[in-house]
């Protein structure tokens, strides 16, 4: 019972049925690592799923969540899942490591982290941290905010206490004032914040009770949710390689599947058995939609500029034991756009609009503990 | 007897206990007894008679159920506070952390003694029981016999005029008990302290005593009251005729058997 | 009133009087807690720090979230107990069989008690969460026939992990308790080494074991939640841990509830094994702690 | 014999360590094992002696948190389990919150303490090392307090000591050996819930974090070579715990 | 003697322990002496004299150093898997989650006898030491004496020909003791085993011995072999003259003096 509300999968016997009377093809299993537990965070997937499109390219798609201690490149090297889900900065460190995988669609286009503080802090940006508390998951997700300091010359000593605090699933930390600035994804964390109650109004505390430092503005972004695949089998077996075309096919038609109907794939992400209160899964799958959409150049493709800033930020971003993220380039092998911009050809072909130009995000009112 | 030459007092004692498991155990019956100051009074019975409960009544250690007890004339709780008796078990009872010394003068250390009077009072008794090069060893660096000699010391660091001791030879060796008798008998001589002495042993009983007190279990009572009053106590008495009189006195009555006349004769 | 009875009143008493501790701190401490300095010395009493005793109970009766469907909490939250302490039930099982076997091991040959004993302890100070994530790696490479390493089981055998280390040193412990004329009055029989064991070594042991036993129970049920959050198992207390933390700051009373779910479940299976001690009275002579 | 035996306690579990590593080491050249599954001995040794000072540093942070929790789970455990030991209800009053204490995950526990007392200060994690150490110290002490023999009960009763002075002559030195041992298993458990803990909260020191960040750039070797940290950390507490409590043990044998 | 007579033979043998805190022991140095079957001998001596370990060498619980010991002629390692002889250990070693009779059963069980009949064998048993009765109960809820009983019928069990008690009456009080000692005397003449029977009490080593055995410490060596020959076991024995004279010559002995001519009389 509990274990396999665990693994969201299409049920799998009934499409082997299906296939054989409409005489298509056995449906292919493949397996996909998230990098946290099911949320809105990863709607395009389980809208996909839901919606039938992974059938609709012959796949049988099992999704993975992940965990605190589970990483997902390692999961996927390890030949646990097919493909895995993870922020591309961590992952260049694991490629140094000797991790051979590759970034054949970047779903994410935007960065959702941000540093947010109160209003009445003091803290208008980066510059502002030196003496203060600031927080970080740690795990590979603090590399943009290290960043961040060091473009406004600030560095770890100069924190207080010379390093950052620990902040953990919650943002009690940040709400008792423990953190002056904490780390917070605007999907979920910020979220957090504006479900509390202010106890100097009695009302949830505002947007307008918060700073927020966004790294897409300052330039220290770096790319986040992207799709991993197996380099060493992409590069000897063809039929991975058509896996990973249908895979990012049905991935992104469910990230516009999400785009139109949010409140749908909040639902969805919900019976894939996700706690999250109803309003905060909401907003999470709103904010996504944001980091997705409108598309530069289609849902997934890579774009060049994007993938050089992090690549240049991870070498340059000293963490607290004083070497770098990576110290090389990555190689060649480290990013392609051959199987998403097939799959976008493709969409396209369908008359899937993989761009959403016209995308404008929802309203979304939050209540008191996400309810 | 006068008030002041008596020690202890049991006047028609009762004590009854009431356990879980084995429900109510009547350990004492009607149990009377005066122990005259200086006097050296055994114990001896069966094991589960009441021996250890009478002695423990007189220490406050029990209460009884009804009778009467008093020992120099106050209740048993007034003469434990007023620290009046000393008292020694079977087991030396030494607390293994503390050295020899420290050992006898823990009532002292509880009864708040200056550290001068401790010393001085703990080196006059290391030197009475003949340990003084062992003052700073632990317990567990000596003999059952010098544990039970510290124990001893211990029981009389505050000169009490009543010693109360159960069984403190029951643990040694035949040999060091004799010899252990031998000291006791020595030490009691010289303070002049009242003993009651609970034992098992037959010969430990009239070899050391002035009174044998036999007591027989179910209820525990006292059974007879044998007078040895041997006189001088010497290593040669043990194997003295009168000696073994005692003993087969003692034997009978513990036995429950009427001493018939012909026994006697055979007897010697 | 029988021992029993007053001993549960009592115990009644005590949880009465912590919640009321707890109620009249809240209450009387301020919002940000008693500081030296810049030292939290005593807990802030704010809601989200320590939420009313009864905010936490009230919480139990409503729905996990506002979803259509939603089960209600308590519910929800003895779902995931059962969950968990079926895993840890397994984990116990296997560390207390490995526990027994190693002890076993050890009484029958010294050398093998100095070889390994050292390392026995030191095992214990491998943080678990560190491990975790490595028998979920070790596990997925297993694969026999249609058999297939599941998640659960990882998390199993690390409760087996942390439940197998007071019961190889206590049943040691018990197994060389015979006093040695019991062991000589077997000798005297000629007894064989199997013998021993059964009729005096095992039987003997007992009093040591049981204690050891309800720790297992304990560490099985620790190291259940912790690798439940550590590899991400659904399902059980550990993963609604996790999850009602993004809560915590919303809906503070929330994220007491797994908390709760924890302690019973660690409860209850002490009650389990107690259980087992009922059966193995006989052999029972005082508790030796573990 | 007695060589023998010296040989036994020092050389066989050594013998036993060197052969796993060299096994492990031989297997993970010989199946060209990834780091990610099993890093070699060698590879975690080489990583350790780069990595020396950061790991010494994380591995201070880590340890005084473990040994500050470690005092004041000691310090409490002791003084509830006498005062249990002196109000016979307090002890029965003790018992279900003992036995919930006993079976809060770490995990569980950690939150709340930093809500409690900051997520900035190192207090949560010092006190989730105190719960984790009071349980044992409690029960071991409050054994050792009803271990004291009826013979010196009677002879403190005899001697009419108050009830204090029977705590300080009899009852509590006798339980010495008793609280040690409760010591010896804190001690180790000090340490790891220290840096358990340090996955919720606090300053970002410690090994706790270096084992994750390391682990999260797929850096196992470095990863391992902190684990080893954290046993060796684990190691020198319980070395010196047990240490007190067999020196304990040895100065009262025998009685 | 001849072979078949002798039922334990030792010559000339030591023992030395070698441990780690002690260094070297000399537990037992030069010591010979045969036990002719049905003969009842005792070992006295003070503690650490190797009472133990000489009955311990005997029923190969332990290992000479040099010399020799036989068991009816065979290796004591023999002896002891041919269970030629029934043991009894100063407490009585019952295991206590076993029932009186289950614990009496033990080496019958041990060595395999059939289910009926160890029922009979325990039966008889249980007659044999009066605890018919009891047979259901567990050894805490009997008395001392009842379960060194127990005991003693364990070692009974397999008929053995060759009896070793070490100290089996050192629990008990004086009066359940000399109880133990006739009932003995009775078991010894019905089976007609030898017995080494090891204590610390001179009147038991007296009243129950065809000889006995004397031995002094720091080396363990044998000083005299006293015989002792009563006669008739009974109760009047241990008033009898002829009694304390075995109890005098053991007792100087035991002491290491000369017996002087004068104090023989004064014995007397
Ligand atoms: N605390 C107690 N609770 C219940 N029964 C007790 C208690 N103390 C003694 N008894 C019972 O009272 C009776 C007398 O016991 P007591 O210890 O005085 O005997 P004793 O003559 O000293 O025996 P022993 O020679 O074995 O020391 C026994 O039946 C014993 O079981
Ligand atoms: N296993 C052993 N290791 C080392 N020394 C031993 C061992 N067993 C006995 N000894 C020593 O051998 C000597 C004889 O011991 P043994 O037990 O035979 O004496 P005993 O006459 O039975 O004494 P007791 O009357 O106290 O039982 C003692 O000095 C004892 O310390
Ligand atoms: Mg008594
Ligand atoms: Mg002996």
């Amino acid at each position: 019972s509990g274990g396999t509300d665990d693994e969201a999968s299409a049920d799998s016997s009934s499409s082997a049925g299906a296939s054989e009377d409409t005489g298509v093809t056995e449906l292919k299993a493949v397996s996909v690592q998230l990098q946290w537990l099911t949320q809105a965070q990863f709607a395009c997937y389980y809208s996909a799923l839901d919606q039938g499109y992974y059938e609709d390219e012959g796949l049988d798609v099992t999704i993975i969540p992940g965990a605190v201690d589970i990483v997902p490149i390692d999961v996927l090297t390890s030949g646990g899942a097919d493909f895995a889900v993870s922020w591309v900065p961590k992952v260049l460190g694991s490629i140094e490591q000797g991790s051979a995988v590759t970034d054949v669609a970047q779903i994410f286009e935007r960065s959702g982290t941000m540093q947010v503080a109160f209003a009445d802090s003091g803290i208008t940006s980066a510059a502002d941290f030196a003496g203060k508390n600031i927080g970080s998951w740690g795990y590979g997700n603090e590399w943009e905010l290290i960043a961040g300091m060091q473009a406004n010359g600030v560095t770890l000593a100069d924190l207080n206490g010379g390093s950052t605090v620990q902040q953990a699933f919650d943002m009690n930390a940040f709400i008792a004032g423990d953190i002056d600035a904490a780390q917070a994804m605007t999907y979920n964390e910020y979220a957090q914040v504006l479900e509390t109650i202010n106890p100097d109004t009695g009302e949830l505390y505002t947007e307008d009770d918060l700073v927020t430092i966004n790294w897409n503005d300052e330039g220290t972004a770096m790319l986040q949710d992207a799709i991993w695949a197996d380099s060493d089998r992409l590069a000897s077996d063809e039929d991975y390689q058509a896996t990973t075309t249908s895979f990012i096919k049905g991935t992104i038609k469910g990230c516009v599947y999400a785009k139109d109907d949010p409140e749908s794939a909040a639902d969805i992400v919900t019976a894939a058995g996700s706690t999250l209160g109803t309003s905060h899964q909401l907003w999470m799958a709103n904010e996504v939609n944001k980091l997705i959409f409108p598309s530069t150049s289609g849902v997934g493709h890579i774009n060049e500029d994007q993938w050089d800033q992090t690549v240049e930020l991870a070498m340059t971003t000293v963490n607290p034991e004083g070497s770098t993220i990576i110290t090389t380039e990555p190689p060649e092998t480290a990013y392609t756009n051959d199987y998403v911009d097939a799959a976008l050809a493709e969409l396209t072909d369908e008359g899937v609009d993989v761009y959403g130009e016209d995308f404008t995000p929802i309203e979304v009112t939050l209540n008191e503990g996400g309810e | 007897m006068s008030e002041a030459r008596i020690a202890v007092h049991v006047d028609k004692v009762d004590k009854i206990f009431t356990s879980r498991k084995a429900g109510e155990v009547h350990a004492l019956s009607d149990v009377s007894l005066d122990v005259a100051a200086g006097e050296f009074v055994s114990l001896i019975g069966p094991s589960g008679c009441g021996k250890s409960t009478l002695m423990r009544l007189v220490a406050d250690l029990d209460s009884i159920t009804s009778g009467e007890i008093t020992v120099f004339g106050k209740t048993p709780e007034q003469a434990r506070k007023d620290q009046d008796y000393g008292i020694a078990f079977q087991q030396a009872g030494l607390l293994p952390w503390r050295s020899v010394r420290a050992n006898i003068e823990l009532p002292l250390e509880i009864h708040g003694w200056e550290a001068r009077d401790k010393k001085e009072r703990s080196d006059e008794l290391l030197e009475l029981i003949g340990l003084a090069d062992f003052a700073d060893h632990r317990p567990d660096q000596l003999s059952g016999g010098m544990k039970q000699r510290v124990a001893i010391a211990r029981s009389l660091a505050e000169r009490p005029r009543l010693l109360l001791m159960d069984e403190p030879f029951g643990a040694l060796d035949e040999i060091t008990r004799e010899h252990m008798q031998n000291e006791l008998v020595a030490l009691c001589q010289e303070t002049g302290a009242a003993v009651i002495f609970v034992t098992h042993s037959i010969p430990e009983a009239v070899f050391l005593s002035d009174r044998v007190v036999v007591m027989s279990p179910r209820p525990g009572r006292i059974t007879e009251i044998i007078d040895v009053k041997l006189g001088e106590r010497g290593e040669d008495l043990r194997e003295a005729a009168a000696f073994y009189d005692g003993v087969t006195a003692v034997r009978t009555a513990l036995h429950g058997e009427t001493p018939a006349g012909a026994r006697g004769v055979e007897n010697r | 009133m029988s021992k029993r009875a007053s001993g549960v009143l009592w115990g009644i008493a005590g949880i009465v009087a912590a919640l009321g501790l707890w109620e009249g701190y809240k209450w009387l401490g301020p919002d940000d807690g008693v500081m030296i300095g810049d030292l939290i010395v005593l807990p802030r009493t704010t809601d989200i720090a320590m939420p009313h005793t009864w905010d936490v109970v009230a919480r139990l009766f409503e729905p996990v979230t506002r979803a259509e469907g939603a089960d209600v909490l308590w519910w929800a939250v003895l779902q995931a107990a059962a969950f968990s302490l079926g895993i840890a039930a397994l984990g116990w099982l296997i560390g207390v069989t490995f526990g027994l076997a190693l002890a076993l091991l050890m009484q029958r040959w010294i050398t093998a008690e100095s070889a390994v004993l050292p390392w026995v302890v030191l095992s214990q100070t491998v943080p678990l969460i560190a491990i975790a994530p490595l028998v979920k790696r070790w596990g997925s490479e297993i694969t026999i026939g249609s058999f297939q390493w599941e998640n659960w089981m990882s998390v199993a055998v690390i409760a087996s992990y942390l439940a197998f280390f007071p019961v190889a040193v206590s049943a040691l412990r018990g197994l060389k308790s015979p006093e040695a004329a019991d062991v000589d009055l077997f000798t005297a029989y000629s007894a064989s080494w199997w013998t021993t064991l059964l009729k005096l070594r095992l039987p003997s042991s007992v009093p040591y074991l049981m204690p050891s036993l309800r720790l297992a129970a304990a560490n099985a049920v620790v190291g259940t939640v912790v690798a439940e959050v550590s590899i991400g198992l659904g399902g059980g207390i550990g993963r609604m841990i996790i999850e009602f933390a993004a809560t915590a700051s919303g809906d503070p009373a929330k994220t007491y509830a797994p908390i709760l779910g924890a302690v019973l479940i660690g409860l209850v299976s002490a009650g389990l094994v107690a259980l087992i001690g009922v059966g193995l009275r006989r052999y029972m002579r005082g508790e030796v702690p573990a | 014999m007695n060589a023998g035996s010296t040989a036994r306690t020092f050389l066989a579990p050594v013998a036993l360590g060197v052969l796993a590593i060299a096994l492990w080491q031989a297997l993970v050249v010989a199946f060209h094992v990834e780091p990610f599954l099993v890093p070699s001995p060698f590879g975690i040794a080489g990583a350790f002696t780069d990595g020396a000072s950061n790991i010494l540093t994380a591995s201070m942070a880590t340890g005084l948190n473990a040994l500050i929790g470690l005092a004041i789970g000691a310090v409490s455990g002791v003084f509830v389990a006498i005062m249990a030991n002196a109000l016979g209800f307090l002890d029965r009053m003790l018992v279900p919150l003992v036995a919930a204490l006993a079976v809060i995950p770490i995990v569980a526990l950690a939150p709340i303490f930093y809500a409690m007392f900051g997520a900035a200060a190192e207090t949560g994690r010092q006190l989730v090392a105190a719960v984790a150490v009071f349980v044992p110290m409690y029960l071991n002490t409050l054994h050792g307090l009803r271990q004291a023999e009826p013979v010196h009960r009677d002879l403190m009763r005899s001697y009419a000591a108050t009830k204090e002075q029977t705590n300080r002559i009899l009852l509590i030195p006798g339980a010495v050996p008793y609280v040690l041992t409760g010591l010896k298993i804190g001690s180790s458990l000090a340490v790891i819930s220290a840096l358990i803990a340090e996955y919720f909260g606090g300053p970002a020191k410690g090994l706790g974090r270096a084992i994750t960040s390391s682990a999260a750039a797929s850096n196992y070797t470095v990863a391992w070579a902190y684990v080893l940290g954290a046993v060796l950390l684990g190691a020198v507490f319980y070395g010196v715990t047990a240490a007190l409590e067999s020196f304990a043990h040895r100065r009262r044998s025998g009685r």
